[in-house]
């Protein structure tokens, strides 16, 4: 397993697909913003949470093609599929590869971020905790939609179909977290249920993802 | 041996595969039927047949990457190697470095054994992407020969190989055989293995 | 049973038990529904406090709860296609679906339609109101699923996951009222001591509508799965006879 | 050239990548903003444009690594640059196909997704207008993006850093006269100016990327 | 005909191609060097060599797709037809309209003649993605050759054929040189159609 995390990531970096398009996005919204809504501190503090969990997802949308399909098409996945390592095993690798590079990098940026958008760094402390908290159950969610993805014909719509509805849940948990710790309402319940949520997501998704591409090799 | 059911395959600690009235599906549509053999220790059975006569569906099937079948199977898939078409390296990486995954993901340790055989070690360091298309072929028959399977299947394995690389891979199919291992081999060139077993799916259709 | 069950699965008992009871059903559903909604529409009294807009119950309640239901069923079934294999049991899935979509799309407009005047908004990001949205949702990749991907195989596989998940949201649109009680949407109004929940005059026009909508689901997803079967056959022979040809 | 467009937007279509993704991410912030700002409408009247921009510019991220590695990867470029016709042609079909499916998509979206975020329609309208005057330089410039990214080793970074700070004028222009509309000011000249970038941008660019795409092939 | 300079191209009318002294480079490494031949109109080059020796980098630079190079070098580009290593067709659309996008580019009418010829006529409704590998190979030869162009460039044309498709491709080839065009095929096969030149590319390391 650690084996196919480090060349995914190596592969990534090598790539360097992995960090710049979504650290891009950000910074296109962090220019942009101020200019559409003006020099209003206090606007920007209601706004940023819910662009910084919108970002998540995105940066997540920017991937969904890549987790799968290229191992599909280039024949890794068949080769692995026949391995001795469990396909389980490597549906966990690809997730904690997704996850380090849309939810772990965004955990780090987000208070840097906060404060280019004017938010207190406190929130952007909390906003960051939200989404380490939530990230793993959209990697998770965001490996469903690819392993679907890799069904060839219409499977971009079947993938964009399943991974939007299912990421709603957790952004508005997400969102709803930091709202209310910058509202001063109690915040941790928040917390508590997203990682509840991701907790189940992680645990049981890939074995749901392994069944996905199973089928689809079989295709 | 258990009595295996119609379209079910079992995974046997025996090192035999036992394929018997066999018939294969591709979106309800049989591809073949009624393909049967019996291979033991040391046997090499060679697969020919024209191009869509269903040799790379035969092999999908036997390692369950293939969705529907009828007839009885049996393979222990634990101890069998494979490579289809594709040869599933990342272009991104190096030799060395796509060598050493398919080596890790089998749980057998560095070896550049077969590299030196069909004497590509010398492009450890260079990147899948720009080597020609024999020797990438030649570096993923290492990764996938190399994890030491006893059972192999390969799909057409001397496409894009060189005369002197169609060689040293049938010295290593020969040297698998005498090992009390199982080849099973497609190609459209006359063998220059020397196959135990020999079916055309022509005959099938 | 071989392996091939799209060939081989034996659907003649249940065409035939299909075809004897339809007419029964139609008849006992369109009765229902008709006393029901007229009972509902014509002798109810206005609510006190929501006036004459109390009567869409009538309809969204019971089409709320098939489309809650109906998903239970598609799981239900996907669950022994899962682990079974057994044809028809994916097929009933499948014929559902459709239906379900319906009862799920008309309990979302009368709702918003409702909301409009109770709560002076369409829509809410209430807990029950966001599960059943996503629900909605599934209802449309389950349709899809069976649409796009063309093996036949993968695709009843891959819809009986999107099903199993599904049904989390399908339970949260019953229970979430019970974990989050911020929401805006109704509680438990049908419970077993009626009076506390709701007045007898809406009570019963409304047990009547449910049973209506409930025979009326059934029906439907009967004669679907039967014309599901046939189509499976008739392809099959089409493709049969190409092969024997060539 | 039409060859290649009705292919491109074919596979396109059967791949259905192509609006899918998109819509989704302007679903996800329809439905996120509301819960993150809260029910105020006059704030989303003025962070609309700004969003509606970004969405434009977020829409061909998605596209960059599908415009011309696919083509790259299979073998079609070579086959391409050896065929009768001109590798401008061939890049032109690609700008056109990635500004369908890019800019013309969200033109034509952007009213409704508009009144979704509580934007007046005539603001909608001109927000539709300036992306339709604006986006056909995005597209040639994400197509410069695309062809930069398939020199395989760090094409990606390479990528971002050139479409980034070009696509940020027109950003800018795009959200100016939305905002100039919407405040009464004279929104005119800000729409001018932008179709004179995108005027000379799908002049010259296209050159410029049959140019890259020529010493890719020959890396 | 017009002196040329040290790697320059020149593309002229004359259906021609000489090759006088070439060196082709690879990350500023030679990969050949001297190869010198010349083609007239029913002609046909057979160039083998080992994996890695430049068949390939040798027809690119023929077609200006490679990087650097010296010595003198003739083509008349627009009069050729190229197939590499890859197929470049895409797998979701259909066996007819990925033939017809090749043709269309091409400036040729729809024909199906080429796809009857390799006899897979019978998949045109059937999406590229579904077929067998040697099954591709034949749509995109049967693109590549239906463009009607006088020179033929074909990268190991044979690879995942058939015996059957081999010897249809090698009719199409003979047919070609007696019709007066030119053909430049790489295999490592031994050669079934009648090559009236051969290099081989490790004579030039
Ligand atoms: C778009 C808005 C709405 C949606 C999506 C919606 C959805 C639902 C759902 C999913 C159920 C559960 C059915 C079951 O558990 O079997 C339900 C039941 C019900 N709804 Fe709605 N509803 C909406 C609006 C409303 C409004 C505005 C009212 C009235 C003020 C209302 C009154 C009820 C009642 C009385 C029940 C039965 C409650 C129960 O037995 O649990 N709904 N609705
Ligand atoms: N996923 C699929 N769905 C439907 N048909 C398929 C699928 N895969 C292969 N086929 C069809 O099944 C037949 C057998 O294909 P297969 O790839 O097994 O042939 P093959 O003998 O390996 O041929 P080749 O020598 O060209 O590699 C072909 O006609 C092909 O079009
Ligand atoms: N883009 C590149 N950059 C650097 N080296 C390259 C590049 N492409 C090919 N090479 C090297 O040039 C040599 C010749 O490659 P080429 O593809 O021409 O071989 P070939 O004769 O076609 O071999 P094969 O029979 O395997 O197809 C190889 O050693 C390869 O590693
Ligand atoms: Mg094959
Ligand atoms: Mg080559």
């Amino acid at each position: 397993m650690l084996t196919i995390i480090s060349r995914d990531l190596k592969a990534n970096l090598r790539l360097s697909s992995g960090m710049w398009l979504p650290m891009a996005m950000f910074l296109t919204i962090v220019v942009l913003l101020p200019i559409g809504v003006g020099p209003d501190i206090d606007l920007h503090t209601r706004i940023a949470p819910a662009i910084l969990w919108i970002g998540v997802v995105f940066s997540l949308f920017l991937y969904l093609d890549r987790i799968f399909s290229p191992d599909l098409e280039d024949g890794s996945l068949e080769r692995i599929a026949v391995s001795d390592l469990p396909m389980e095993k490597y549906v966990w690798a690809k997730v904690i590869v997704l996850w380090i590079s849309s939810g772990l990098l965004l955990t780090v940026l987000a208070p840097f971020f906060g404060l280019l958008l004017n938010l207190p760094l406190t929130v952007g402390l909390v906003c960051s905790i939200s989404i380490l908290v939530g990230s793993p159950a959209l990697a998770a969610i965001g490996c469903l939609g690819g392993g679907i993805g890799t069904f060839n014909r219409h499977g971009n719509l079947l993938q964009t179909i399943i991974v939007l509805p299912l990421s709603i849940p957790i952004l508005i948990f997400g969102t709803k977290s930091v709202i209310a710790y910058s509202n001063g309402d109690a915040y941790l319940p928040w917390l508590l249920q997203l990682s509840g949520i991701s907790l189940a997501t992680i645990a049981i998704f890939p074995f749901l993802i392994s069944y996905t591409l199973k089928t689809a090799l079989k295709e | 041996m258990a009595k295996l059911q119609n379209g079910q395959s079992l995974v046997e600690d025996v090192l035999t595969i036992r394929v018997k009235n066999l018939t294969s599906y591709r979106n309800d549509y049989p591809v073949f039927s009624g393909v049967s053999f019996h291979l033991k220790p040391s046997d090499h059975l060679f697969i020919r047949g024209s191009n869509g006569s269903g040799k790379t569906t035969l092999l999908k099937t036997l390692l369950s990457l293939s969705s529907k079948f009828e007839g009885t199977l049996q393979i222990p898939l634990h101890e069998t190697a494979y490579l289809g078409h594709l040869n599933g390296l990342k272009p991104e990486l190096s030799v060395w470095e796509n060598h050493k995954f398919w080596l890790e993901l089998n749980n057998k340790p560095f070896s550049d054994r077969l590299l030196v055989h069909f004497k590509v070690d010398g492009l450890a360091d260079t990147p899948i992407r720009l080597l020609s298309e024999g020797q990438k072929r030649k570096i993923a028959l290492a990764g996938a020969l190399g994890t030491d399977k006893r059972i192999w299947l390969l799909d057409e394995p001397f496409n894009a190989l060189d005369t002197e690389g169609q060689i040293l891979l049938s010295e290593l199919v020969q040297a698998h055989c005498e090992n009390s291992g199982i080849v099973v081999l497609t190609s459209h060139l006359e063998p220059i293995t020397q196959p135990t077993q020999s079916i055309s799916l022509d005959d099938y259709q | 049973m071989a392996f091939s069950f799209w060939k081989f699965a034996n659907p003649h008992h249940f065409g035939k038990l299909v075809a004897a009871i339809t007419p029964i059903l139609w008849v006992l559903s369109g009765f229902f529904i008709l006393s029901g909604l007229g009972w509902g529409f014509i002798f109810t009294p206005d609510d006190y406090l929501q006036g004459s807009t109390v009567k869409i119950i009538f309809v969204h309640v019971p089409s709320a709860l098939i489309a809650i239901n109906c998903w239970l069923v598609m799981l239900v079934s996907s669950l022994i296609w899962m682990v079974r294999r057994h044809r028809i049991s994916i097929l009933v899935a499948k014929a559902a679906a459709p239906v379900g979509l319906s009862f799920t799309l008309v309990a979302l407009v009368t709702g918003g339609l409702w909301g409009q005047p109770m709560w002076g908004t369409f829509w809410a990001w209430d807990p029950r109101l966001t599960s059943f949205l996503i629900l909605f949702l599934h209802y449309i990749t389950y349709q899809l699923i069976w649409i796009y991907i063309s093996d036949k195989e993968s695709a009843a596989n891959i819809s009986a996951l999107v099903c199993l998940i599904g049904s989390v949201f399908a339970l949260l649109s019953r229970y979430a009222i019970n974990f989050w009680n911020q929401g805006l949407h109704q509680g438990a109004t049908l419970s077993l001591d009626q009076d506390t929940n709701i007045h007898n005059v809406f009570y019963y026009p409304l047990i009547l509508c449910i049973l209506g909508f409930v025979l009326l689901f059934v029906t439907l997803v009967l004669v679907r799965t039967k014309t599901e079967i046939i189509h499976n056959q008739i392809k099959l022979n089409e493709k049969l006879g190409r092969k024997s040809n060539s």
